[in-house]
């Protein structure tokens, strides 16, 4: 059936060259009130302190290979993979709250910064060197590319677009592929395909934008770089056609990169339409490639790797021998003074940045938030450090999900936005009842927490938190089931040496008696024999 | 729970809510209403007024004793919504006690009795009617007489519908004459007598002129809510649409005992229960294709129950009915649209 | 438990079924007269109402003799109970089937004197809508009594009818229908006894196997 | 198996609350639904059901040492249906009119799953005083939901109380019948069957919400005494 509709859909909406995208289903046309572009990106200045949380993308703490009271120099690792931000002396290791939307404490190294001109490069691990040895970018043999791979590891990478999955792993098994069946895991007939993401992922959100209007070429050379790296068929980046200047930007650019070099894939360029979650990756392969991802699969599997831009400009900036341990964001939101996007280390702290921009009005009068307005959360701790997955600081008068919820009347306003095809007012109901799996059966892990569903209730239900709560549940609720089959196996186990253990015990006894039940015979044959020399002696003496 | 929020204040203009859309459906209500007052006299103002004015007293005692926010259920006109859906669909000279029972039904057993608004399967104002039908066939299946409608006052309808309580209704001679039964409960008198109905049906078609006006104000209504979005077009499009059908094919090919489509469809509920009482979101089928198979199963029941079944007209217990398999249809249309 | 040999089991088994049908023709045995009794007595009840007092001298309910006739609704044979007086015919009780109800069959039992006067006329079954077809029972309304003392034989068709439809009778609200299959079930009963109760009255007279209606 | 622990009243408390047939257990809910439309056939109906399952727990448990498992069902069976058939003959001839009104749930009372079930979990297991008090709770919790059920639907639905009362108490009893209103102004819907089911499924939820209300008492009860026994602990 579901082939069916997908076959229709293909027919009928025959779209996927670079043309015209294909459409999604849901999602939400939002006003994009972008701040702050017509500034130029300003670094701003390090902040006394850098906290680094030791916590990687699968939520495993890191063990430091530095200790306290050494000099870190930039790009130096901190833990495995985990390259300094600046220069400085390690403070301390300590527990701190991380930038997230449940509250978490974790252990973090505090970095105090010497804000000094060049310091000697100290000896120990230094990833730096390694990208040196990398060539041009047609050098394509496999030891070339595992360089590569290793060197994006070691400066850090993540993707910028919120998720901070590791970029390194999620090209490990494209790169080393050498065609392009072995690309797709999965049987369809999908074009190898690469995809930029410089749709911003939520209204109000700049970052993207203001780097493609900086660095387009930088931007450029990284797509470059990868797509020769990755040897894919197809290669898009996809824009939102509310970006003009970005997207003038970026052809600018493309256009000069076709003069320099000579390609049989040039990096197509793809304008589609101002739609809310077009930048979440799933609805973005949907919309560049038609395909659709379920939640079981990875994009991959099907042949398809979507990289955020800012991502590939840190490729670029990794290929130049620069770690990654900073990012733009956004300053913005309604009551920001000086709404504008900067580039900010990582570990720095939300006052610092805001306090260096002129911004400073704005931690005490008004509410803050991080992320945008679908997928962000209130901060109430300025000193919260900013990471790779944050994309924009935001301020607001008052908060106004305030609003009492009401009860759900169905009215489907969430069903028609769901970009997903959930049919969120059904999981509502079945987590308001605390039915875990019935919404587990309902494909709750589909739900990717965009907040159309939320934007559009008029209950004011705030139906994406539930979500996240239900998923929280369920995957406690597997942790436990496996522990508990953990805790059987190695009861069963248990069970088994002891029978083990027993039964050598059982054996070693019976083996011991039936020795015993040896002994005394022989112990009586001896007896008998004495016995018998005594009276043969004694005889014998009678006869002598 | 987390502390992720939606700011839906930065990215929405216009808050969409609850009391918005009730009141949409109240005002897509009026042109219906004006017209059955022109049809049928004051009874029916008297039922909206007093059917409203109780569900809304009786919803507020429940919310207390329930020990919930007036400010939330109580406000969202929801209930005035149900009630006033409930006193369209019986009978202007209903007594007040039977429509007391009515709205009784609705409040306690349609919703609250499954956790009120929101919770219940059943669509209230479809399970009131049901139980009033079942209870008080009497004066469930009496209706003024148009042609004797200038007769009619104010006070006389008032005295009717307060002194016929504790009162057969056949003890009331003198209003034999001024009530009849519904077009749909005549037409099934005659099918039952064995008469042929073509004649009749003839000349009932005539006297059907009003009654088409009547559907057709609720069809103008019905539009103006497909209009502001507060329905969508399947569930009233499908209802009227497999209705229409199965009538035409039986009407051509089936025995003649069937009226053509244009009585079929403008007489009884059928486009009033297509554009407000099929379409209630609470208790139909979510998605697209669900809403689909959802009207199209009501158009064909009410198709059925009125031509083959034990009622003259079986809206609502094509609507309760359908209301049953909802979970069902949502969960296979989900099972079937996923990879 | 288990101890018990299966012998003793089936032993057991044979003496707790004895024991009980013996319990049970016992008490079968010294109810069965009352039993009897009171069905006689509930007969009579329905019977008697059914025809004038003292009109009767013979033991009607057993001068049963069966008709099959389309003038009593179905071609199924129907009974009819004949009364005499003094060795003259002086009534008849006459099952009737009406096909033309909203809702299935209802059965009438009829009570007709002599010289064509309706007595009384009962519902023996029926499945009318509850609450509108039927206040044909005694208990619900007394509609069924407007048949009591017609003098049928005196009457002519037109005043076979509801008010409604050019007739006589009081409509029951609602049920249109209800009303007009019982009266005309009794219309025509009633007239098929006029035209054939001598030959009626003449005939032998069945026995009956069960005396319940 | 034998306890004798079960205390009367707490075998009481099982059969007409804790664990009440019509209730918890829902047993026996087809003559239930079906002969509850009036006070009086309740009663007849409520009268008949407890005298056999008294008659069918004493002599099962009777006997309880003395029937093999193999053939338990079977005897339980015969005692029940032998019961049950007394009791129909001894109605056909003193109460015919409350022989014809209760119909064929009468003889069905052999079918209700209530009595046999009473005869298998606990009376073959159960010394005879306690099985005979187990039958007496038990029917006396059936009896009692039907004549609450019985009695709700015919003031509703007709607006009378023990109508009919002299084909079960004799014609002294016909003069019983408490009118509140006209009949013709009666909610026929509560005298026909999904009346029998709405009206049993709103007992359920009230006597759940009792349930409910009690536990958070209790609770909170316990929860202070908790505390108070903590602070006199500190």
């Amino acid at each position: 059936m579901s082939k069916l509709l997908k076959k229709i859909e293909r027919v009928v909406f025959n779209r996927g060259n670079n043309e015209a995208p294909f459409k999604f289903h849901g999602g939400l046309e939002l006003a994009p009130n972008k701040l702050g572009l017509d500034k130029s990106i300003q670094t701003i200045p390090l902040p006394n302190e850098l906290v680094i949380p030791l916590l990687n993308y699968h939520k495993q703490l890191l063990e430091p290979v530095v200790s306290i009271g050494d000099h870190v120099q930039k790009g130096q690792w901190l833990a495995h993979n985990l390259p300094c931000p600046a220069n400085g002396t390690v403070r301390c290791l300590e527990e701190r709250e991380v930038m997230q939307a449940q509250p978490l404490l974790t252990q973090c190294i505090v970095i105090d910064v010497i804000v000094s001109s060049k310091t000697a490069i100290p000896s120990g691990t230094s990833p730096t060197n390694n990208c040196n040895t990398i060539s041009g970018y047609n050098d394509n043999d496999n030891s070339t590319n595992n360089l590569w791979l290793e060197t994006l590891q070691q400066h850090g990478l993540t993707g910028l677009g919120g998720a901070a999955f590791p970029t390194a792993a999620k090209l490990q098994t494209w790169v080393n592929a050498n065609n392009a069946n072995t690309k797709k895991a999965v049987n369809t007939s999908q074009l190898a395909t690469l995809i930029i993401n410089a749709a911003e992922c939520e209204p109000s959100i700049a970052c993207d934008e203001a780097l493609m209007q900086a660095h387009a070429d930088e931007i450029v050379k990284g797509i470059e770089l990868l797509k020769n790296r990755v040897q894919c068929e197809r290669c898009v980046i996809a824009i939102e056609d509310s970006k003009p200047r970005a997207i003038a930007k970026i052809k600018l650019a493309l256009e000069k990169q076709l003069t320099t070099t000579k390609t049989d894939t040039p990096i197509e360029l793809l304008t589609i339409p101002t739609r809310y979650p077009s930048g979440a990756e799933s609805v973005l392969i949907k919309i560049v490639t038609g395909q659709s991802i379920p939640k079981s699969k990875l994009p991959i599997d099907f042949g398809v790797v979507c990289l955020n831009v800012g991502t590939a400009y840190a490729v670029w900036q990794s290929y130049q021998g620069e770690p990654l341990t900073s990012r733009i964001i956004s300053l913005t939101g309604p009551a920001m003074p000086n709404p504008c996007n900067v580039r900010v280390s990582f570990g720095t702290s939300i006052e610092h940045v805001l306090k260096s921009t002129g911004n400073e009005s704005a931690l005490k009068n008004y509410t803050i938030r991080a992320g945008g307005p679908l997928t962000g959360f209130p901060v109430r701790n300025m000193q919260l450090p900013v990471s790779s997955k944050t994309n924009c600081i935001s301020a607001h008068t008052s908060n106004a999900s305030a609003t009492v919820a009401q009860p759900c009347i169905r009215c489907n306003a969430c069903v028609d936005v769901c970009p997903e095809y959930l049919l969120p007012q059904q999981l509502h109901w079945h987590i308001s009842a605390a039915n875990w799996q019935q919404s587990r059966a309902q494909n709750l892990f589909d739900c990717i927490e965009c907040g159309c569903c939320d934007v559009v209730c008029p209950s004011n239900i705030e139906l994406s938190n539930y979500f996240r709560y239900a998923k929280a549940q369920l995957l406690e609720l597997d942790w436990q089931e496996e522990q508990a089959k953990i805790a059987q196996i190695r009861y069963e186990n248990r069970n088994k040496r002891l029978e083990r253990l027993k039964a050598e015990r059982e054996k070693e006894i019976a083996f011991r008696k039936s020795k015993l039940a040896t002994k005394p015979a022989q112990g009586e044959n001896n007896i008998a024999d004495a016995i018998a020399r005594a009276k043969a002696r004694q005889r014998n003496k009678k006869k002598s | 729970m987390s502390h992720v929020s939606v700011n839906t204040a930065l990215v929405r203009s216009e808050s969409p809510s609850v009391q918005r859309v009730m009141l949409q459906v109240l005002v897509a209500l009026l042109p219906g209403i004006v017209a059955l007052y022109w049809l049928t006299g004051p009874g029916v103002l008297l039922n909206v007024v007093f059917a409203c004015f109780f569900a809304v007293i009786l919803e507020c005692m429940v919310l207390v004793v329930r020990k919930k926010s007036l400010h939330g259920e109580g406000t969202d006109l929801s209930i005035v919504v149900a009630a006033s859906l409930l006193a369209l669909s019986v009978p202007p000279t209903l007594p007040f006690m039977h429509l007391l029972f009515g709205v009784l039904v609705l409040v306690l057993l349609g919703k609250h009795v499954f956790g009120g608004l929101g919770q219940n399967p059943f669509n209230p104002a479809m399970v009131a009617y049901a139980a009033l039908f079942i209870s008080f066939p009497q004066s469930m299946t009496l209706w003024f007489n148009p042609t004797e409608l200038t007769s009619v006052s104010l006070l006389d309808t008032l005295k009717f519908k307060t002194e016929v309580v504790g009162q057969t209704l056949s003890h009331y001679p003198a209003w034999d004459a001024i009530t009849k039964a519904t077009p749909l409960e005549h037409l099934r008198t005659l099918k039952l007598n064995q008469e042929t109905i073509s004649v009749e049906l003839a000349n009932h078609t005539v006297s059907q002129a009003p009654w088409i006006i009547v559907s057709a104000c609720f069809f103008i209504g019905g539009v103006y809510l497909l209009w502001r979005k507060v329905i969508q077009w399947q569930i009233p499009v499908t209802v009227i649409a497999s209705f229409a059908i199965v009538s035409l094919v039986w009407a051509t090919f089936g025995t003649n005992s069937i009226p053509n489509i244009g009585y079929s469809l403008f007489s009884g509920a059928l486009i009033f229960g297509a554009f407000f009482i099929a379409t209630d979101p609470v208790t139909a089928a979510s998605s697209t294709a669900g809403r689909i198979v959802y009207g199209t199963g009501i158009g064909l029941l009410a198709f059925i129950i009125r031509y083959f079944g034990g009622y003259p007209d079986g809206f609502a217990f094509a609507v309760l009915l359908m209301n049953l398999c909802v979970p069902t249809i949502d969960y296979a249309v989900l099972k079937l649209s996923q990879p | 438990m288990s101890t018990v040999k299966p012998q003793r089991s089936g032993l057991l088994l044979s003496a707790a079924v004895l024991t009980c049908t013996l319990l049970i023709i016992t008490v079968h045995w010294f109810s069965e007269p009352t039993i009897i009794a009171a069905q006689q007595k509930q007969l009579n009840e329905l019977l008697d109402n059914l025809l004038p007092a003292k009109s009767a001298d013979n033991n009607f309910k057993d001068n049963v003799v069966l008709i099959e006739s389309e003038a009593l609704g179905t071609l199924d044979a129907q009974r009819v109970y004949r009364a005499e007086l003094n060795g003259e015919p002086s009534g008849a009780i006459i099952t009737a089937v009406s096909t033309m109800g909203y809702s299935g069959d209802i059965t009438l039992l009829i009570g007709i004197e002599y010289n064509g006067t309706i007595h009384a006329v009962r519902v023996l079954s029926h499945s009318e809508t509850p609450g509108l077809g039927d206040v044909i029972e005694t208990q619900k309304s007394d509609w069924i009594f407007k048949f009591d003392q017609l003098p049928t034989a005196a009457l002519t068709n037109t005043y076979w009818a509801v008010k409604k439809n050019g007739g006589e009778f009081d409509r029951i609200t609602g049920a249109t229908i209800t009303s007009n299959a019982v009266i005309k079930a009794v219309e025509r009963a009633s007239s098929w006894y006029r035209l054939n109760r001598d030959n009626l009255h003449g005939k032998k007279s069945v026995k009956l196997n069960q005396t319940i209606l | 198996m034998e306890n004798s622990t079960n205390s009367n009243k707490s075998l009481l408390i099982e059969g007409l609350w804790t664990q009440n047939p019509g209730l918890v257990k829902l047993l026996g809910l087809c003559p239930l639904l079906a002969v509850s439309n009036s006070a009086v056939n309740a009663i007849g109906l409520g009268i008949a059901t407890l005298f056999t399952l008294l008659v069918s727990n004493t002599l099962v448990s009777v006997f309880r040492h003395h029937i093999h498992t193999a053939i338990r069902i079977p005897l339980y069976v015969l005692i029940i249906a032998t019961t049950v058939t007394i009791v129909e003959l001894l109605m056909r001839a003193w109460f015919p009119g409350m022989f014809a009104a209760l119909g064929i749930f009468l003889p069905l009372i052999v079918t209700n799953c209530l009595i046999i079930g009473r005869a298998e979990a606990f009376a073959s297991r159960q010394s005879v005083k306690q099985a005979f008090i187990d039958g007496l709770a038990m029917g006396l919790g059936f009896f009692a939901v039907l004549l609450i059920l019985g009695s709700a639907r015919e003031i509703i639905g007709q607006g009378s109380w023990l109508s009919n009362a002299n084909l079960l108490f004799g014609d002294l009893a016909s003069t019983w019948k408490i009118e509140f209103f006209d009949r013709s102004n009666g909610v026929l819907l509560a005298l026909l069957p999904p009346g029998a089911f709405i009206g049993l499924g709103l007992m359920l939820a009230v006597k759940n919400a009792i349930d409910a209300s009690l536990k958070t008492k209790r609770d909170t009860v316990e929860l202070l005494n908790q505390r108070n026994n903590q602070q006199a602990n500190t």
